[in-house]
Order: structure tokens, then sequence, then C-alpha cells
């Protein structure tokens, strides 16, 4: 009984990494530029199809297609701001919301297009871990792993680099940093790459572990709302914490109840603390 | 009570027109089409009350329209209680359960109060499909025989038709009372400047609160109309998320906080949308086109197609709101 | 006695921003509130509206103890105000927005009411012919006109002014001093924050010194004006600047 | 030699005029003040120097090049550096990483250690408080860190939006010995002020504003001997 209970845990722990992946890019645009990203979702989905086109077309093992991945989410995410945002950046947050809303029905659209919504999957393995009778996929262990460093290279560059540090004092004050002579304009659209950088990434590493369709982001992303929300929008290492706490409810509690309830525990989470705490359990800034 | 003026006449006639082609042509393909097209109309206004007139973006709002689905569908299903009632029955559920819960999410602004309406439409969904009673997840199918009720299928579609006619004139009147009434200039004091409006004494809570029980009743009602003539009711059906964007999409595209607007903007984007799947070419494309046509009205015309006019021609500013 | 503060604290964390401040208002009269920026005068008027709630003491209206109750009832008891940042509610027009006022003031009229009202008072504030321009298409002077004009359409029996003079050139200033007397004769007690020191000293019957979240002189504007208290609260310390110079060589 | 010429500057919010044609000359080395009451377009005025709100009309020299359309950032780079009013230091950011952020243009990059060594100089409190988070300074900490924070991006002009606005008389005292510290190291300044007696006091030359124009200038002493401007504050 105990080693179920373990198991679960440690396949909480990891799918909860790579959720805050998810999130913390959510969590990033929200922090530095107020906007809440619908084509997360879509873009996550978009990085599922990469990493799967590039393993299958181009015979590119998914960890080394990540550096791919996020060079693309880059290029593509800050051309999403400048096509997208930039013109409604200062306006009320319908447009913001719209604005990236329409971004992922372009995705989404085009995707269907060329993909259907049928499953796909990726297929490799990593062999497994078993100590006594638990037995833990190296591919889930790889996803987990991966997450975590993504995270810590975050935070270095936040915190170490002078372009980090830039991105932070957008999010605190977008005049006084312009007042510093950091070009705004370029930051606001660089934190948009990386949080799409991540988006894709997470959707990417997802993609090594269960099977997908072009539709699955949307999904994801609904979680990544939940995990923000508890964590406290605008903060990354609190998503990373509630990525955690979403990845344990899902796979601990759902041994005490079926798994169809667990949509009704996450978005009634959200509402719930959106009501009584908006910052946040964690309640952190930038 | 101010009397009707000419944007109210020569919309409701407008609309009426629309309703009488296919009762006089007598085509179901056209009155499949007006079908549609009224219940988008109905959608918009009223979501129009809570987004366009009080400027709170409820981007999960379709859940209003799902729960008076699921209770009229439920009332017919399990009590055969007739349509006409049932319908009231669930836009009055659907209502209360706005009024109350807007007790508590309206206090959230600006995007807080957008997530906190897409969590609420997600946990409805998914609450109902865990709700084995009513069909969990399956959903629930009408057996032919409800219909014979109503004299047969056939009648029971024009009855829906007729009905659904009904709900957007009452809708579009109310509308419009809600905008030239006192309740009304409260709510768009509130949309303009919040902390303005509860100085100059509006009771803001109240009168969100009212506002978006109002806003849930119509779509409540309608969702009773529609899964009523669909025949089956399922979770992803009544609480889809794109049928919430669908809903700002037309206000947007109309302009927002206007009579007109709504009633204009869910017009264009049927036929639009209409027009991109008859469309082999842009068939497969839709949503991709549907989102770079949104874009480029947010971006380029935020005011929609009544507020662009609007502004570029003052003079006629009374009587297209 | 029409309004009386009662030993009132406001803090925002650490930062005592009204400081056990205590005074009372006859009906009919003109009290100027001045004091340097950050003085507390606005926290003051924010305090008296409902906008926040104070720490400590309590605010008499009309023998009412409005303390804590929301900002709407306060309005419908009869007090107005405007906003030193003013806050006009763009997307209607300067008519509605006058009529937001009428409707839901005291007298929470109906809407034909309120409109006629809205006319008389546009009129007073002589915004007449900007009645059916949408407000945020108005200049600063008159959206402060409008703001005004908000305020007295909800008809109040106290109306809080803040810097409705301030950005008007000298002709619109005495202007506005006029319609302020005219206001006041009408009945309506009237609070007023002010920097333009001759305009209050002016149209003032007593005036009240903050800084620092506290009182430190009331009085009549002659009195007022000649306390070296205020004189250094406003315009800093002469003795000071001279030791700064003196110190630098 | 002049440093800053403004001619003829137009600007304000929206479709409505704030600045009327505003003409000011910060000469290389001196402190030049503007004067002005609450709402008179001083602020504004600053806002439109360093492009934060467009310019409508008129001309703004910069070591005789024309820099009126250039983009904010790009006018910090060529050594145009205000300190806002309000302060706006970064709360969640260490005091040193403020500090940082002020040298953020690589010509202030490059010389960061002597600036900073100025600042600690100037400032020694600062320097106990290093790795404190600004947010948690004091009112008067946290204006001299703004002013700090200016310093490091090496101006060719440092611009001073009411540095003592909201400080109490001690620490308005302070700044202003400051400024005039800064004077006598030679820094170009141009400062916008409330507090009259003060900074003229320490001003080589003022302008007063009204109504968004320039309707009185001279030397700080000049100035302070005018009725005008005490008219114009007092009213007595």
């Amino acid at each position: 009984m105990i080693d179920v209970w373990v198991d679960s845990i440690i396949g909480g722990l990891l799918l909860g990494l790579v959720y805050g992946l998810a999130a913390i890019g959510l969590n990033l645009i929200w922090g530095v530029m107020k906007v809440i990203n619908l084509s997360h979702g879509a873009f996550m989905a978009l990085g599922m199809f990469v990493i799967y086109l590039l393993f299958t077309a181009f015979g590119i093992f998914p960890y080394f297609g990540l550096v791919i991945v996020i060079g693309l989410g880059l290029v593509l995410g800050m051309l999403t701001y400048f096509v997208a945002l930039h013109r409604v950046i200062d306006a009320p947050e319908l447009s913001t919301l719209l604005a990236t809303f329409s971004v992922s029905l372009f995705i989404i659209g085009v995707g269907t297009f060329v993909f259907t919504t049928i499953p796909y999957a990726i297929d490799i393995s990593l062999g497994s871990i078993s100590f006594g009778n638990i037995t833990i996929l190296g591919t889930k262990v790889a996803t987990g792993l991966i997450s975590i460093a993504f995270t810590a290279i975050l935070y270095v560059f936040l915190y170490k680099t002078r372009l980090g540090k830039a991105i932070r004092a957008v999010s605190m004050n977008r005049v006084a940093a312009e007042l510093m002579g950091v070009n705004t304009t370029f930051i606001l659209a660089l934190s948009f790459g990386i949080g799409i950088a991540l988006a894709m990434s997470a959707g990417a590493l997802i993609a090594t572990i269960f099977p997908f369709t072009i539709l699955s982001g949307g999904v994801y992303e609904l979680k990544s709302f939940v995990i923000c929300v508890l964590g406290g929008l605008g903060s990354p290492l609190g998503a990373l914490v509630g990525g955690i706490v979403l990845g344990m409810i899902e796979n601990v509690v759902t041994l005490q109840i079926p798994t169809s309830y667990v949509p009704v525990i996450e978005f009634s989470i959200l509402v719930l603390i959106l009501l009584l705490k908006p910052s946040g359990l964690l309640g952190g800034k930038v | 009570m101010k009397k009707p003026d000419i944007s109210l006449w020569w919309i409701t006639i407008a609309v009426i027109v629309l309703i009488v082609i296919p009762v006089v042509t007598k085509s179901p393909i056209l009155r499949e089409s007006v079908f549609l097209i009224l219940l988008y109309m109905t959608l918009a206004l009223s979501l129009n009350i809570i987004l366009g007139y009080t400027g709170y973006v409820s981007f999960g709002h379709i859940v209003y329209y799902g729960i008076g689905g699921y209770v009229t569908f439920s009332l017919i299903y399990f009590y055969g209680i007739n349509l006409i009632v049932a319908m009231i029955i669930g836009g009055l559920f659907a209502a209360a359960i706005a009024y109350s819960l807007g007790q508590a999410i309206l206090k959230l602004r600006g995007a807080y109060f957008a997530i906190a309406t897409i969590g609420v439409n997600e946990a409805v969904k998914a609450l109902v499909n865990n709700l084995d009673a009513i069909g969990g997840a399956e959903g629930l199918y009408f057996n032919i025989k409800v219909y014979n009720a109503y004299g047969g299928a056939e009648n029971a579609i024009w009855l829906s038709y007729y009905l659904m006619s009904a709900l957007i004139i009452i809708t579009l009147i109310v509308n419009w009372y809600i905008k030239k009434s006192k309740f009304g200039l409260g709510l768009m004091a509130i949309r303009e400047d919040e902390d303005a409006a509860i100085i100059l004494g509006v009771d803001t809570r109240k009168y969100k609160s009212l506002a978006y029980m109002l806003s849930a009743l119509f779509p409540g009602i309608a969702g009773g109309i529609f899964f009523f003539k669909n025949g089956n009711i399922e979770p992803e059906n009544a609480f889809h998320l794109v049928k919430s964007i669908e809903m700002i999409f037309m206000v947007m595209l109309g302009g927002f906080g206007t009579v007109t607007g709504p009633v204009l903007g869910a017009l264009v984007y049927e036929r639009i949308r209409g027009l991109l799947l008859i469309n082999p070419l842009f068939k497969n494309l839709h949503i991709a086109i549907s989102g770079v046509v949104l874009l480029l009205i947010v971006l380029f015309m935020p005011s929609g197609i009544i507020g662009y006019v609007r502004e570029k021609i003052a003079k006629i500013r009374r009587y297209i709101e | 006695m029409i309004l009386k503060v009662e030993n009132v604290t406001k803090r925002f964390g650490g930062l005592v921003a009204l400081n056990k401040v205590s005074f009372t208002l006859e009906k009919g009269e003109i009290l100027g509130i001045i004091g340097p920026n950050g003085a507390g005068k606005t926290t003051l008027f924010n305090v008296i509206c409902g906008v926040y709630s104070p720490e400590e003491g309590r605010i008499i209206f009309s023998d009412v103890d409005i303390t804590g109750l929301p900002p709407f009832k306060i309005t419908r008891l009869g007090i107005a105000r405007t906003h030193q940042v003013v806050k006009p509610l763009n997307d209607l027009t300067v008519k509605e927005n006058v009529m937001v006022g009428a409707c839901f003031g005291k007298s929470y009229m109906g809407l034909e009411d309120a409109e006629k009202i809205a006319e008389g008072v546009l009129d007073t504030v002589g915004l007449k012919e900007r009645s059916e321009l949408l407000a945020g298409k108005l200049n600063v002077p008159e959206k402060k006109r409008l703001e005004l004009a908000r305020a007295l359409a909800s008809q109040p029996t106290l109306l809080l002014l803040d810097e409705v003079l301030a950005g008007l050139n000298p002709l619109e200033v005495s202007k506005m001093l006029e319609v302020i007397r005219k206001i006041r004769d009408n009945g309506v007690t009237i609070m007023m924050i002010e920097h333009l020191m001759h305009a209050i000293m002016n149209v003032s019957d007593r005036i009240i010194v903050l800084d620092y979240g506290a009182k430190i002189a009331e009085g009549k504007p002659e009195e007022v004006a000649n306390n070296p208290k205020v004189i250094e609260a406003y315009l800093g310390d002469p003795d000071l600047a001279l030791k700064l110079l003196k110190k630098e060589g | 030699m002049i440093t800053l010429d403004v001619q003829n500057l137009e600007s304000g919010y929206g479709e409505v005029k704030v600045l009327w044609g505003v003409s000011i000359k910060v000469k290389k080395g001196e402190l030049t003040t503007i004067i002005g009451s609450n709402g008179s377009g001083k602020t504004t005025f600053l806002k439109a120097i360093m492009g934060i709100i467009p310019v409508w009309n008129g001309k703004i020299i910069f070591n005789g090049e024309d820099v009126t359309k250039l983009s904010t950032h790009s006018k910090v780079e060529k050594g145009i550096v205000m300190i806002p009013e309000g302060r706006l230091i970064f709360p969640e950011m260490s005091v040193l990483e403020n500090l940082e952020m002020g040298a953020y243009t690589k010509r202030a990059m490059d010389r960061m250690q002597d600036s900073l060594d100025l600042v600690f100089s100037l400032f020694p409190r600062l320097k106990e408080r290093i790795q404190q988070k600004a947010g948690t300074l004091s009112g008067g900490e946290q204006q001299m860190l703004a002013v700090a924070r200016g310093l490091m991006s090496v101006p060719e002009i440092l611009i001073l939006d009411e540095p003592s606005l909201g400080l109490a008389p001690k620490l308005t005292i302070e700044i202003f010995e400051t400024i005039k510290k800064l004077k006598n190291e030679g820094v170009t300044m141009l400062l916008v002020e409330q507090n009259v007696h003060l900074s003229l006091a320490i001003t080589d030359y003022a302008y007063v504003m009204a109504e968004g124009k320039i309707v009185l200038e001279g030397t700080g002493e000049e100035l302070e001997r005018s009725d005008e401007v005490r008219k114009a504050y007092l009213g007595i």
C-alpha cells in the first residue's frame, strides 16, 4: 500500500515540474506585461508538434530538439508581440485577451488544417528506474530534471544578467526602466518571447510522455491558470510550486476519489483562491 | 419610463423582417440559419449587459447557457414538463446562480474577473461531467416521443424557432431599456470609472450583481430552447469555452455598449462563418481566418462597426445606438 | 453644526497620513484646507467620503455617525466631492456625466428630472454648449468644471472641492470663485482644498492648515497667513535656506 | 556653453495642450531651476523633454544636436538623465541592483566602478544598505537612492523633478545639500521644485512657469527679491 503512495507522490512531483514549467511562461508574461496570454496553450501544442516533426522527419532526439524549440519559441514569441500585442499593450485588458486569443485561433486553425485533430505520440524510451515495487519511467525522470534545469536557468538569467535585471525592472516600473536607458519595447517583446519559448518547451516535454493532439494545449493552458493563481500571478517560482501542488493533486488525490473529479477540484481552487487571496497562496513578485 | 425612439424601432423591425423570411418561404434551410443567427444575437445582447454596459469581461459567460440548457432539458427529460415552463425555470435558475456567484466574483476586477469566469465555466463543466444522474460525460438524449407532446418533431422545431424569435425581441427591448434607464446610466458609470461611480452615489455592488443576473437570464432560456430543439445535451457542447469567446467577438465586432452593435455583430459573424464553411478552400481554415479577422478588429477597429460609424458621423449617433 | 471630525487617524502601512485631526464645520461656511503636498488633505476628503475608513476617530455629519459607511451611502446623505485628479466618465456625454450625479445623489431622482437639473447646473458652470460632447474630449479646465457640475447636481448639503482652481487662468479663477460663492449662498456648506493661496484666502471664512497629517493651524485667513508655522510649512523655513547658503558658502 | 536648449516646446495629453511654447536654456556646469505652482505644466515639460510624452512642436537641442525625436532610452544613452517625481525606484530590487540599473547604458556601464565610488562617497548610508530591498528603505533613503541611481547613468545633464516632494524638512535640507554638492562637482542640472526659498538659494538661474508658459526668469537672487514670485505663491 505504501508503495502506491510513494509511486503516486513521485509521479505527481515529476508531472508537477512540467506543469510548473508551462505555467512559469504564463506568469512571466503576466508579471512583466500584465497580459493574460490566451495563446499559451496553442504555443504548447505547437511545441509538441515541432518536437514530433524534428524527431520523425529529421531523427533529432527530442531532448536535443528542445534547443531548436526554444530558439523557435523566442523568435515566434517576439514576432507575435510586434504583430499582435504592441499596438494594444496599454489598452484595457479585453484587447490583450482577445489579441492573444486570436493568435491562438490562428495557430490552432492552421494546426488542425495540417495535422487534423487525431492523436500523435512520440515513441522513445529511456528505460526505467526500479526500487522495490516502484518503477518510474526514464522519460518522466528526464522531463522532471529538464524542467528543474530550465527553471534554474531562468532564475539565473533574471537575477544575474543585465538583460534579466532589465526585465525585472520593467515589470516593476516601465517608465522608470525607460529612464534608465532600457529599451522597454524590446524588453516586452523579449519577455513574451521567453514566455512562449517556455510554453513550447513544456509542450515538447509533455509530448515525450503523453500522446497529444493539436487541441491538447488548451487543457494545459487551463491547468497553467490554476497553477499561476495557486502560486500567485506574476511569480515564476510560485508557478513551479503551484505546478507541483497540482501534479500532486492529480496523482495522489486520485487514489481516494475518481479521476474525473480532478478538474472540479482544480477549478474550484482557482475560483476560491482568486476570491480569498488573489495574490496567491505563495504571493510573491518577480 | 422612456418612450422607445428610432434606434429601437429600426433594429426591432429589421430583426422581425429577418424572423419572417423563413416563415414566409417555409424553407427549413433558411429557418436553421436564421435560428442560429437569432441565438447568437440573444447571446451577444445578453453579454452586452455585463461586458458592454458594465465593463466586466465575462469570459466564461457560456456557462449560463449551459446551465439553462441542462435545467430545461432535465425538467423535460425526467418530469415531462412543458418546454415553455421548463425554459423559464432554466433561465431563472441560471440567473439565480449568476446573482449569488456575482456577490463573490464581481469583487474582482479586470483580468482577475476574466480568469475567475473561465474557472467557473470549467468547474461547472467538470462537475456536470461527473453527475451521472444527468448523463455525465455522455449527456442526455431525447426519445423522439418527447416531441409528440408538441405535435411531432417538425412542429417542435417550428415552436423552438418562434420561441427563439420571441426571446430575441424581448432581449432586444430589455437591452434598450437598460441602456436608456437610470439603471443603465449607473452601469455605464461603473464601466467608465468604478471608483468615481461609487462616490457619485451608485450602489455599485447591487448594480453589478443585477446586471450580471440579467445577462445570465436570457442565455439560460436560449440554452433551454437550443438543446430542446437539438434533442441532446452534453457537457462539451453546453459549456464550450470557444462559444464564450465567440460571444465576445460578436459584441466587439458590432460595437460594445450599444444596442444595435451586438445584433449587427451576431449577424455579420454568423454570415462570415457560414461563408467560410461553405467555401471548400476556406472550410478547413475557417478557425485560422477567424483568428486573423478578430486580430484585425482588436488592433484597428476596437470600437466595432457601430463605434466606427459613430465616430465618423457623429450626427447619426443617437439613431444607431 | 453640519460636520464634526473627531480625532481622526488614518495610516497606510507605517505612514501616518492623518494624525488625530479634529475640527467642526458650521452650516453655510466655506472652510479652506491648505498645506504642502503630501500633508494629508486629499486623504482627509477620502476619509470623510468613505473611500477609506479611519483607524481611529469619528465623523459625524448632520448628527449621523458616518464613520466607515460605504461611499455611496454617504453621498446619498448629502456629501458630494470633486477629485484633484479629475475622473470624468469619458465615454458618456457631458450631460450624462452630470445626470449620474443628479440620479444617484441626495435627491436620488429619476432620469427626466435629472436631465433638467443637469441642464441647469451645466449652465451655472458654463458648460452648456458642451453638453452633448463626450466628456473625454474636454480639456483639463473644462473637466474640472464638469467635476463641479456633477457634484452640484447631486444637490449636496456639504460640498468638498479638491483643487478645483488648479490649472485655471486668473480670469477663470475669479469666475470660479464667484460660482463657489453663489453655491454657498444657495445654502451649501463648502470645504475646499486649494494651493492657490490668494484665491483661498479670499473666499474662505476659515482655514485649516495640515502638515504631515496633523492640523498645525486654524483660524481666519489673515491669521493663518501670518502664522510663522504656516509660512514655514509652505515655503520651507527661510532660516534653513540661509543656513544652507552659509554652510556651503 | 549651452548643454540643453529647449525652443518653443508645445505638448500635452490627448487633444489637450498643456505647454504653450516653452523655451529654456541650461548652461554647462550650472544649476538651472524651474519653479511654479501645481498644475503649471512643469512635470509635463520634463516628460516632453525626455520623450515620455510626444513633442507637438518646437525643438530640443542637446550639446548642439537636435534630439527632439529620439526615444527616451536613446536620450538616456546620450546622457540626458531624469530623476522622476515620486522617485520610482525598483522596490523589489536590492539597493545595489537599483544602482546597477542606473548604469544600464553602455556608456555608463564602462564607468560603473567610478560611479559607485562617487555615489557611496556622497551617500555613505546607501553603502550600509547595499543588499537591502529598496522598497524597505525610508522615504528619505529612497530619494537618495533615486538621486544616486541617476548619477550612475553618468549624466551630461541631470534633471530632477521635485526631489523634496513629501520629505520632512530635515531630509529636504539634506537633499538640497546634496544638490549643492553636485553643483560644486560641476554636474549640469535642471531642477524643478516647489520649495522656492531653498531652490532659489542654490540655483544659478531660474524660470517661473505658469499655465504652461515661462512668465519670469532671472538669477536666483533676482527672483528671491522679486515680489512677483512671492505673490504667485502666497498671494500675500
